[in-house]
């Protein structure tokens, strides 16, 4: 075998380009230094969670021993697992639902012809610039109106419409050649079926993105969640998060820490995973 | 955003880059459907209910005095405006929100774009760099916040150890008012990298190989291959990616929360702070629906003379 | 009944330039039509209005009899090869093949047996469950095809659908598209660029140019009676050799330069006028005998041996004119070749409008030649051909 | 629910429940609750339901949201800062006419406690946990620059200061920006933060910390241009700071004090805020938190209400309390138990801070600010401090946020005109 | 010096199956190599090899006497036409013409000056300033095509450059192609699908099978005498008629049922053994004459009309025989058919393995046909073929 087989050569996004030694070089090296400028604050923190709060305040961060105490305590302190139970039964059904309604809209707005669209899109686009502080406290009132206050459904009702899913699935279907469209058209498949067969695993690169983001944005989400529940029956993770911050005296830290990291391990496992299955599942432009 | 123009923010007219036909490209039976609306249902009655009717009621609320708990008293007309104008530190935050989103925005993307395009290469560890560099977008700001607080810290924070280690002088990263926003700035650009990062990777990744054979066999090196094809391939993402930033940047108000709380000295009020601020801790409703409104102007600028500047320069395929 | 009519049909792009400027046809049941045309005429553009992908902008297209204009591509019941083969990246060749079918509740043992008599008849059952991306071009576009095989619609529209693949491969999908259409009677509307298929498929063909049919009718009727002097160049090739004549005392002079010596006989069998562009068909540039009345000497600019055949290239005052030649002949370069150029083998065009003034002569009515009996002096002719055996 | 408008709820057990809406974040959280479920157990017809509902202003938002609608709370936990506008909104009852009709004994609590929540003449809020700013001294580096006894003047301070950096490479203060801590210092010099004597007699209108604000300011600058001082960007930051010696003497919650005292490898003191050479302490208010009693509550969880409020003032559940969490007892008795006893014992230096509050005179100016923009004016204060921390001016600096809190408390003073 | 040498190279994408099968070829300065094959034998693949945009799975791949496995295209100094085109959707007609020539620091006048040339010659003057989508077919094959002319690398490699255009248009093509490339001094290495353009354009021709260079050689040689059954088929077209030949007393039978009548001297001639396969040209199935020998009975199956010439077929065994007159002969399906079946213009091959036992006779050492001399004969032969006039 030579040594540029498949395995070992550098490859430009799917294509059989291969790099020279020097880029090569520069490129890892590169892409080292992002490594550490970026992972540190992670692994640091990390480190952070096994230090006893007496270290850090006297400025020591890396554990001595493995102490786990931080995350006792974390757990003690909040009931983390029905928070992380709570967080992703709203992450995932809310980001199913904002995969499905941006989905169906981008289509319409990308496949569909009809009257208006471009006043409906710009509008949409503009949602998008609305600080949604403003709207939290009249979204209140609406969801208390439903009798949705303490619910999975208030949590998530709000914002499974996302200018932003409608956006990046737009702009995906786009670049489906227009003659799979016409394919399909005259192999007398119906829009509901194009839209099921054709797009749907055509924008899938599209909807692992999508579905990493949305659920990261909801797992993350700490201002809706608190002012839309009162109890923790459907609170979720960062405002456990929170409540272990200490708004008066001393905060602690490695408990914070430990905190973070409970809240973070599993968007990171879904970014690792979803990550390679994006790799996998990176669908190809058109043919020829 | 281009409410007015032909071309508009996101290339409303994307659809047709085809859009030259002047008699639009109609396929038979295509105007009359009413398909599209049933499709956009969802949407837009989430939209209409949860977004639009209650930013009515923030228009309408920034004409009048509210009570803390914003019930509407007294119509008092513009001066909720007038009030922000004339508050110096009001204009102050203008100007930090507009320093904060030149700080942040470009530099997100570049090094975004840069690492985007490195780690598209199919080569060995390749998996490990792209799941660092989208790592941070599973960091929730409260988490955030505590990582950086810690490393920023003036007197023990470890960025200023590392820095004297070598020989370097400390900093007042948070404290010191002409370090703080960019301080601030730099954790804003670590937090959103990753989304950034991720959804350049996933466009640059969608290229049809043949387009970087082909620029191959013509021998453009590194940045050429960028900037011919790359850049103006991805051109709808990175579009995309700079509008979010930017709205994202005018709208980040998590890191100040925990970490500055608009100072040293309001150097880090940004304009959503202050909403916030009014809107959650001072229980001036009236003061922060004005506020709202005067936000979303600002970005609805911002977008629309973005997407005037980058138009020409946006293809879709 | 007619199975597609265009009426006046127009489409333009721009809204300036017309691509189509009032075509008119009629496409009956069961026929094989095929559309020809310069690369950028608008074969594509007048199929994918018919497939309904493409409004018109004037006139009207008539199928089965009602107004289709506004019809959608689906209530249209056909299929269409793309000349972009427009290929689903997702699926496999199989679920590529079979795009559609179910939509037509067309029964799943029904769908496996077309699919493998298709990928059978296209030399796909390797590939089956490959996708797209790791097939060869020609594989592809025999999967667009194969797609259009098993959906028997009654209507099938092809776009170039052989153009990538080999001339076995293609001579035989030839036969098979043919025989397919005739088994079930479809209709096919097929754009090609390969004369072989055009002349040998197609029940008529159009040629198209500047947005206009420029004729219309069988292969040989395109052949023997050219319109005008578009389709005499564009059907047939090599392409027919044009050049301006005139009737000088000397004879008829070809491009100011070459004379071609004439009999009264030729002289009475002319059309009216004294300048025409006139036609040769590369095979009727016959090597002059002794006898040759129409004989001329030119200079050979080069020559191409293909095997069974040759080209031999000279000038007729500025244009090249080619005489096809069958066998291997070695021509050098620069050597001067006597040729006949008999007027009765030539198409005769108006000078300023290309209109067919006159058509060669042995031509009968039909535009068959009338050497159509197969008798035992043709066979002398032919068998005589070839060179004696070697010392 | 236990709350507002809606009909009460009952347990299985048929306790009637009180919804308490509570912001106690970190290991406060759990001292609450301990209160409650000691509350609960003893209660046969009442259940307390503590929830968290985010910070002060948070929760208080969240109360006004639900504007005593179906699911809101029997009690809400405010700040000191959240009061007129609790007061404003109309939604929280008049506490005392709830103390004489259910008839609950209120002469054990701190008067200087009673004192802030009270507005003309009536209580519009129960207070639960209290805590002050207070000065901490590395006791060892005062006693290596030989300062033997604690500063209670801003000229003393000085002195102190100048003496450890003559004795020491400690940077002798350190301060963060701490609103709280800066009202509570006018209030300790006899001065009223908020017009209209701190806004009891009449709604404020204005701010009136500006000569004692000026005070301390200049005594920072002082410190700063000596080089005698080390800012801190927040709370945690500045106990680090002081806990790894970065400087001597800060100023921060007593709340903080047994963790700093835990932490520090050094002797920890506590002492008094300072005021002016010459100038007797007033003392200062009971900040902190206090329970708010949403209004038009039915008969039967009114008196669940005080029932517990009875309980959670009570001398031991305070000690107990305060043992727990740092804040000091508000109420009197609360300071001859064994428990707060046993804790004094173990950490004599909380007794400063809770002698502070109780050494404090009562009267308007100790009373407190009572003004629904006190949040803005700490927000405005800091902001001219850190500017100060920065080489700003004092006069500029204190102009711009008199102007920013008065603007503030005009336009709100609109909204409830 | 050889430009490209190919050692035992193979490329396997799967890791199983081997696309290449070990490839052995040397392409010379300045020479037209042609590669031709079946669809998906492998021929991009090894274009694409050759550019640096795949790897080679094993063997050497040597570019001016350097190893050139691991070199990066870009060093490779050379311009491709992608079979798929590799259009930028983003850019102008224009700009992806012109497309690289700045990185290669060509100056802005130069480019103008080729854009200009390339554009005129191949008809895209009124297109500069579209975008791709907004182009037929052919015109975007034409883009490419004009991107490689602009280039004018030393090494230009080509993948069914003319497969979307018009015949006319192809043909003018071609010869721009060859007279460009013999201008510049181009190594041009060539893969097509069309005889005409393999026939015609390249110095040499591989023919590629089943990963492997089945025959090497210029295209005379390959026509003339195939290396196995394998390229007699695929070269020329209509493609060879091959049959079972066995000698018995009889005569020559094929297929186990037709029998060709053999003279003694053809009996003399015979290659060893008495079981071949044997193939014929279209071409060479000649109509008897009353003194034909090697006459032969056949009913007719169908019949071509192609205008120049015509395509009879008939049954031998099992096979369909294709024989190709010129001229229009309208033959009746079913009528019976007096062909010649001269073994002499046989070629035979091993039954087994297919390679070539021996060539048809009437070739040369050179594999050029001895007939190369034109002379009155030919004339006669030739001139005589078309039909009498008319009544
Ligand atoms: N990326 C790939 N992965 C797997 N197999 C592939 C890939 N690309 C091509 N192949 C296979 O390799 C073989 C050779 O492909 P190649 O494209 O070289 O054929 P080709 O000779 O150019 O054919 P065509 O004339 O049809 O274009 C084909 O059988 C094809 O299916
Ligand atoms: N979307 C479009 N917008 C503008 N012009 C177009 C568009 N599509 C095609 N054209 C133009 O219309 C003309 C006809 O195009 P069409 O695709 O029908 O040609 P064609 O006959 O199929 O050619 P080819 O044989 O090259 O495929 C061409 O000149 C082309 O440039
Ligand atoms: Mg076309
Ligand atoms: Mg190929």
């Amino acid at each position: 075998m030579m040594p540029f087989s498949k395995k070992s050569s550098g490859r430009v996004a799917g294509s059989g380009l291969r790099t020279s030694k020097s880029g090569l070089v520069a490129t890892y090296a590169v892409l080292t230094i992002a490594a550490v400028a970026i992972g540190f604050p992670i692994l640091f923190s990390i480190s952070l969670s096994f230090t006893p709060l007496e270290d850090i305040i006297n400025g020591v961060f890396i554990p001595t021993s493995l102490f786990l105490d931080n995350y006792v305590n974390a757990f003690e302190a909040q009931p983390f697992a029905q928070f992380i139970v709570n967080s992703v039964v709203v992450g995932v059904a809310g980001t199913a639902l904002q995969i499905l309604f941006s989905m169906l809209a981008a289509y319409a707005l990308v496949f569909i012809p009809f009257g208006g669209k471009r006043i409906i899109f710009l509008i949409i686009m503009a949602t998008m610039m609305i600080p949604a502080e403003v709207l939290v406290v009249t979204n209140f009132q609406t969801i208390r109106a439903m009798g949705l206050i303490d619910t999975y459904a208030g949590l998530i009702l709000p914002g499974v419409a996302t200018t932003f899913g409608i956006f990046l699935y737009r702009q995906n279907m786009m670049q489906i050649p227009s003659e799979l469209k016409e394919a399909a058209d005259v192999a007398g498949l119906s829009r509901f079926q194009f839209f099921v067969r054709v797009v749907v695993p055509m924008v899938m690169n599209t909807t692992v993105t999508l579905a990493i983001y949305f659920f990261l944005v909801t797992w993350n989400a700490y201002l809706w969640p608190l002012v839309s529940t009162t109890n923790n029956t459907a609170r979720t993770v960062q405002i456990g998060l929170r409540t272990l911050n200490s708004s008066e005296g001393l905060s602690d830290f490695g408990m914070m820490a430990a905190g973070a990291v409970i809240t973070s391990i599993p968007t990171l496992l879904l970014i690792f995973f979803g990550q390679k299955r994006l790799q996998e599942g990176m669908t190809k432009g058109a043919l020829k | 955003m281009a409410l007015r123009s032909k071309r508009s923010l996101a290339g409303a007219e994307a659809a047709g880059a085809a859009a030259v036909a002047v008699p639009p490209k109609e396929a038979p039976g295509g105007k009359r459907s009413l398909a599209g609306w049933v499709y956009l249902l969802p949407s837009i009655a989430i939209f209409a209910i949860f977004v639009i009717y209650p930013f009515a009621r923030t228009i309408i609320t920034s004409f009048f005095a509210t009570t803390p708990a914003g019930g509407l008293t007294q119509f008092i007309g513009l001066s909720n405006f007038i009030t922000l104008f004339t508050d110096p530190l009001y204009t102050q935050a203008i100007a930090n929100t507009l320093i904060y989103v030149v700080l942040t925005v470009p530099l997100t993307i570049v090094i975004a774009l840069l690492l985007a395009v490195l780690t598209a290469q199919d080569l060995p560890g390749m998996g490990i760099f792209r799941t660092i560099f989208s790592a941070t977008m599973g960091i929730s700001v409260a988490a955030a916040a505590v990582f950086w607080n810690l490393l920023f810290n003036a007197n023990s924070g470890v960025l200023n150890r590392i820095i004297e280690f070598f020989g370097g002088e400390g900093v007042g990263w948070l404290i010191d008012q002409n370090f703080a926003l960019v301080s601030v700035s730099i954790i804003s650009i670590w937090m959103n990298l990753g989304m950034a990062y991720l959804i350049l990777l996933g466009a640059i990744k969608s290229i049809d190989g043949s387009y970087y054979e082909s620029v191959e066999i013509v021998g453009g090196g590194f940045w050429y291959r960028l900037r011919r094809v790359t850049v103006p391939l991805i051109s709808p993402s990175l579009f995309f990616v700079l509008t979010i930033t930017v709205i994202g940047a005018f709208q980040s108000f998590g890191l100040i929360d925990m970490l500055t709380q608009g100072g040293p000295n309001n150097a880090t009020v940004l304009l959503i702070y202050r909403l916030y601020r009014d809107a959650f801790v001072n229980f001036r409703i009236g003061s922060a629906s004005a506020q709202g409104v005067i936000l979303f102007v600002v970005i609805f600028v911002i977008s629309y003379i973005q997407t005037k500047l980058t138009e020409d320069k946006v293809t879709y395929q | 009944m007619a199975k597609i009519v265009c009426k006046d049909l127009k489409k333009s792009y721009d809204g300036k330039t017309e691509v189509l400027a009032g075509i008119n046809l009629e496409i009956q049941e069961g026929e094989f039509f095929i559309l020809v045309g310069p690369s950028g005429c608008g074969k594509s553009t007048l199929l994918r209005i018919i497939a309904g992908l493409e409004g018109v902008s004037a006139g009207e297209l008539i199928m089965d009899g009602q107004l289709a204009n506004e019809m959608l591509p689906k209530d249209r019941n056909l299929t269409m090869v793309f000349q972009s083969y427009a290929l689903y990246p997702h699926l496999s060749v199989r679920d590529n093949i079979l795009f559609g079918l179910d939509v037509k509740k067309v029964a799943k043992d029904e769908q496996e047996r077309r699919l493998a008599e298709a990928a059978e008849l296209l030399g796909l059952t390797d590939y089956l469950d490959r996708k797209p991306r790791a097939l060869s071009g020609g594989q592809r576009q025999r999967v667009a095809l194969a797609r259009s095989v098993c959906s028997q619609a009654p209507l099938c529209l092809m776009d170039e659908p052989l153009s990538n693949l080999d001339a076995k491969l293609r001579a035989s999908m030839r036969v098979e598209i043919r025989r397919l259409q005739q088994r079930l009677g479809l209709t096919v509307v097929y754009v090609t660029h390969d004369q072989v298929e055009a002349m040998t498929m197609g029940d008529r063909i159009a040629v198209l140019s500047n947005g206009r049919i420029q004729q219309l009718g069988t292969p040989l009727e395109l052949y023997n009676h050219p319109a005008n002097e578009f389709v005499a160049t564009f059907i047939g090739t090599p392409q027919m050799n044009m050049a301006i004549a005139e009737v000088q005392p000397e004879g008829l002079v070809l491009n100011d330069d070459v004379v071609v010596p004439l009999s009264a006989e030729d002289r009475a069998k002319h059309p009216a006028g004294t300048r025409w562009k006139v036609g040769f068909r590369p095979e009727q540039v016959y090597p002059a005998t002794a006898t040759s009345v129409h004989q001329v000497d030119v200079s050979v600019v080069s020559s191409e041996m293909m095997g069974n055949e040759t080209l031999i290239f000279f000038n007729v005052g500025t244009k090249l004119f080619t005489a096809r030649w069958q066998g291997q002949h070695r021509v050098e370069i620069g050597a001067t070749l006597r040729v006949s150029l008999d007027p009765r083998y030539a198409h005769f065009f108006d000078v300023n409008t290309g209109a067919l003034v006159h058509a060669a002569e042995d031509l009968d009515e039909q535009g068959a030649r009338s050497t159509s009996v197969v008798d035992e002096s043709l066979a002398a002719r032919m068998e005589a051909a070839p060179a004696a055996p070697m010392a | 629910s236990g709350g507002g408008g809606a009909a009460a709820e009952t347990t299985e057990d048929g306790k009637t429940v009180i919804l308490f809406w509570n912001s106690m974040d970190g290991s406060r959280g759990d001292a609450l609750q301990k209160v409650v479920d000691g509350f609960n157990a003893q209660s046969d017809e009442f259940e307390v339901r503590s929830e968290y509902q985010g910070s002060y202003d948070e929760s208080t938002g969240s109360f006004f949201n639900m504007a005593n609608g179906a699911g809101a709370p029997a009690i809400v936990q405010i700040g000191e800062q959240n009061l007129q506008a609790m007061i404003d909104s109309g939604l929280v009852a008049n506490v005392s006419e709830l103390i004489s009709a259910q008839s609950f004994d209120d002469s054990d609590l701190l008067e200087q406690a009673v004192n802030f929540y009270t507005y003309d003449g009536a209580m519009y809020a129960m207070p639960f946990n209290c805590s002050c700013p207070v000065v901490y001294y590395n006791q060892d580096v005062l006693d290596a620059a030989g300062v033997t006894e604690l500063p209670t003047t801003f000229e003393g301070l000085t002195a102190a200061a100048e003496a450890i950096a003559a004795s020491s490479d400690v940077t002798p203060v350190g301060l963060y920006a701490y609103g709280y801590a800066l009202d509570q210092m006018v209030t300790n010099m006899g001065g009223y933060v908020v017009n209209n004597e701190n806004g009891r007699k009449e709604r404020c209108t204005e701010v009136a910390y500006r000569d004692q604000m000026a005070v301390i300011f200049n005594w920072v600058k002082s410190l700063n241009d000596a080089g005698q001082f080390s800012p801190f960007s927040s709370g945690d930051d500045a106990i680090s700071g002081f806990s790894q010696q970065q400087c001597a003497i800060y100023i921060d919650t007593s709340a903080s004090a047994r963790q700093i005292i835990d932490a520090c490898s050094f002797n920890v003191s506590i002492g008094f805020l300072p005021v002016e050479e010459g100038a007797e302490a007033m003392g200062i208010y009971a900040g902190g938190g206090a329970l708010c009693i949403a209004d038009g509550l039915s008969e039967d969880v009114a008196r669940g209400v005080m029932e517990f409020c009875a309980y959670a003032t009570s001398p031991d559940v305070q000690a107990t309390w305060a043992g727990d969490t740092g804040y000091f007892p508000i109420s009197n008795g609360a300071y001859e138990t064994e428990t707060l006893s046993a804790v004094y014992g173990e950490y004599p230096q909380l007794q400063v801070s809770a002698e502070q509050l109780r050494s404090s005179k009562v009267n308007n100016i100790t009373a407190g600010p009572l003004c629904s923009q006190l949040p803005q004016l700490r927000t405005d204060l800091q902001t001219a401090l850190q500017s100060v921390f920065n080489g700003g001016d004092v006069d500029e600096a204190l102009d711009t946020a008199v102007q920013s809190t008065n603007t503030a408390i005009e336009s709100a003073n609109q909204g409830v005109a």
